[in-house]
């Protein structure tokens, strides 16, 4: 039994609990629904943020989250997973992606969740832009974010290509 | 697919490699002897001051061969496409 | 600033969309929402399953739900946690209970969620009877349960009285 | 409080601990002796066969006085309500 899994890459607004009912509508053996939302903040250390800007790699996006989605499905029992991030504009208080995870038991459906989020911040080729009053500036990437994402390398698998 | 004859390549560049380079994407022509993703950023960084600038750090520019992520260290063989980038920040 | 917590029992359904934005509104330094929403399955290990019935102890269960959140509130820093719980009798298909956890930044979401999850299902005073075709049996505490919720002790603090 | 002087405490059952009881709740004055949660299974168990049946293994069964849960060794002390339960199964 294979895991529903569905991949977005897209402009426009997406809802959170429309996406996660399609994966548990008609199943019977779901028992475990874990969202994940991240939305555009309006501020940054007390700095009022106006918007982000997404940019991404059209194509290598989509593969590169298609190919963690797969391996959440391989690493967990699930039911189906979503993963949809949006690119453009995105005014404060925006939903920016979301991950949504579906399982018979909460420990799969957790830590699919959390895998897929420590990958995507890591690998999928997204790239932030922060308009504040002063002008535009590229996010950094966090040392946090590489650690966390390492916490889900096996040994002896090959690890993520830096 | 013989090593001898120069190969065309699409780059493409995204965020602020792209704004330092000027342009999102062109096509170039390897010369022999660059095999390796670091040999193409050697190549680049001697074409002009924009490459030079967006190069300047090559430890953190990352890239991909034909929509997938690789190591300096990777073969470009027949690569279609190469990408360059700073490290991602979706999520 | 002390985090918006919010604990409710209740015999009726919820959204889990509604709680979480409740938790967002009007908050310039919400950056990650994660949500948990247990369901009631359809079957168990290929049995049909007519319906749940959750007896809880009233009082208790708000008291203790409330002091596992207050924790969580204590140990990362939260926007907000909310946490309902249903009781009575539960149809396959419906929701039984949710946890939405909302903070700057995702690990700090996920990790309150994870452990208020897990809190919930060993220390909350809820019990589930599970009706099938042949009668209706109690759902028996899982080993596993209390080994997710050990996860979460800290050496020296006061472990949990069973 | 005197220790000698009998304590009435209202003690509440659930799940199939008040089903094998038969009965979701009652007040019992406690006699002198019975001085924690382990004393008072002891003392109930011996109340009836239907106390005998809720309590035969006591390992499971967990308690609360006051609405917070407590060790089968903690004390009684001015508890007004202690309530008896099989492992949780919320969430």
């Amino acid at each position: 039994m294979s895991a529903q899994t569905t991949v977005r890459i897209q402009r426009e607004p997406f809802d959170v609990a429309v996406e996660a009912a399609k994966i548990t509508s008609g199943r019977t053996d779901a028992g475990a629904v874990v969202t994940f939302t991240g939305i555009c903040r309006g501020e940054e250390n007390g700095v009022p943020i106006a918007a982000l800007t997404l940019e991404h790699y059209p194509g290598m996006a989509e593969a590169e989250i298609e190919s963690h989605v797969a391996d959440a499905a391989a690493r967990w029992p699930l039911i189906g997973a979503t993963v949809i991030h949006r690119f453009g504009r995105i005014a404060p208080g925006e939903d920016i992606m979301m991950v949504a995870t579906v399982s018979t038991h909460r420990a799969a459906a957790f830590a699919a969740a959390d895998f897929l989020m420590d990958y995507l911040k890591t690998r999928a080729p997204f790239w932030k832009q922060v308009e504040k009053t002063d002008g535009k500036i590229w996010v950094e990437a966090k040392a946090e974010d590489d650690t966390a994402a390492e916490r889900w390398t096996l040994p002896g698998k090959d690890a993520a290509a830096e | 697919m013989s090593e001898t004859i120069n190969k065309t390549v699409k780059l493409r560049y995204f965020a602020w490699v792209r704004e330092r380079i000027g342009k999102p994407e062109e096509d170039v022509e390897l010369p022999a002897g660059v095999a390796t993703i670091a040999d193409l950023v050697a190549w680049l960084t001697a074409r002009g001051e924009e490459y030079a600038y967006a190069f300047e750090n090559p430890k953190v520019i990352r890239a991909a061969i034909d929509r997938a992520h690789v190591k300096p260290q990777a073969s470009i063989g027949n690569a279609t496409e190469i990408a360059f980038f700073p490290p991602m920040t979706g999520g």
